[in-house]
């Protein structure tokens, strides 16, 4: 079993993809695995302009950092690092990536869904969605468990 | 003792503020902190009985005690990735 | 359910995770998947310098073409590209990327997985590792069923 | 006629060289190409009697006819990825 190191962040910069493969990947590593979520042009029925993100940024570092770590000691996979943009996202501009590097595939996939799944229950973020005919409006979200997350946390 | 209160997203508009100072008695717990919220701020008053909170960054149950300088953050429905 | 578009490729050049991101995307998707082979400092326990990747390039583009087509109508997906390197390539180096868009990340990350396993099974691709002591050896593969991926093909 | 037999990796070791024209009766199949190939050249009676080919870049079964400019592909165990 591996053990790979966590990272995580939350800017306001346009995320970059090679840059978060290039750091994740160590001489063991098979295989990396990137999630890459972007804005799409509509949701539930409504034609989205933009997203404005915003965080509670130290306290979703350090659950994006936890969550990268459960993962890690799980699967045993290699460095798993998940950056969270905020601030206004354009549609196809990318608002979370997340590397799982591993010696092996299988690995990988499971970290990664595992990631983006914990993300979504746990992180403290939110979004307001820009509708293209001029309103915003705040996207409905998960309402974390305070028990289950403190239980989770302790893994 | 004095605790700070954090809102964001929705709370943010209802509290017309990033945060609070709010001064509560010795032993105060987190439903204290709500209750005094919901009955003091005319935007507060539509925050949830039960709402989700993070002590120091760590979520909480309502019971939780709270101490001098804690920051008590209210987290609405998280909407990442 | 999506009509993405398949696109494949051999190539020498060094894979670029950024443009393959980028040309997947379309405003309707909220997600891309990248799978990212790299290869590995060692194998069964063997030190490895480097692969020597070597291709049937023009029936390898074929089979990844259809086998990112098969995706597409299973799993519902956007956009599906699939590059393969080949030449030598160094440990750390990408021999593989395969980029899934897609409106929800659930279809991404079963199609991704799809098209690696059958990529393994049926992509007339080879290597050779070169060893830190020396020597070379091909890379012991998949014998690709002649029936069944007559039949595959043909879904 | 005449096809064309392309050899790929530990195929191409054992032929010497990527590529070779055969002659073949009409009416051959693969499995005959495979016989005289094995029978014909010193690095290329290695090869399985039961290889698999691709005939014109797709894979093909031993019982495939074959015609004038087909090309054959003896197509080792793949290990791409």
């Amino acid at each position: 079993m591996s053990v790979g190191t966590a990272y995580a962040a939350v800017t306001h910069e346009p995320l970059d993809a090679a840059r978060l493969l290039a750091d994740a990947v160590s001489p063991a590593d098979g295989a990396a695995l990137l999630f890459w979520g972007v804005v799409r042009a509509e949701n539930d029925g409504r034609e989205v302009g933009h997203l404005e993100y915003s965080a509670y940024a130290e306290m979703a570092e350090r659950q994006m950092h936890r969550i990268a770590e459960e993962a890690i000691a799980r699967f045993g996979t290699g460095a798993i690092r998940v950056v969270h943009r905020v601030g206004r996202l354009e549609v196809g501009e990318a608002s979370v990536a997340i590397v799982v590097a591993s010696p092996h595939r299988g690995e990988a996939y499971e970290a990664s869904r595992y990631v983006i799944e914990e993300l979504k229950k746990r992180v403290p973020v939110w979004k307001r969605e820009g509708y293209v005919e001029g309103e915003t409006e705040w996207v409905p979200g998960f309402s974390p468990e305070a028990a289950a997350a403190v239980e989770g946390g302790g893994r | 003792m004095i605790v700070r209160s954090l809102f964001f997203a929705q709370y943010r508009d209802m509290a017309g503020a990033d945060e609070l100072a709010v001064e509560l008695p010795a032993g105060a717990r987190v439903a204290d902190l709500v209750e005094r919220l919901r009955a003091d701020r005319g935007g507060l008053a539509a925050l949830p009985a039960s709402p989700v909170v993070a002590v120091n960054m760590e979520y909480a149950p309502l019971g939780t005690s709270l101490s001098e300088g804690d920051e008590v953050a209210f987290i609405p429905p998280v909407a990442g990735g």
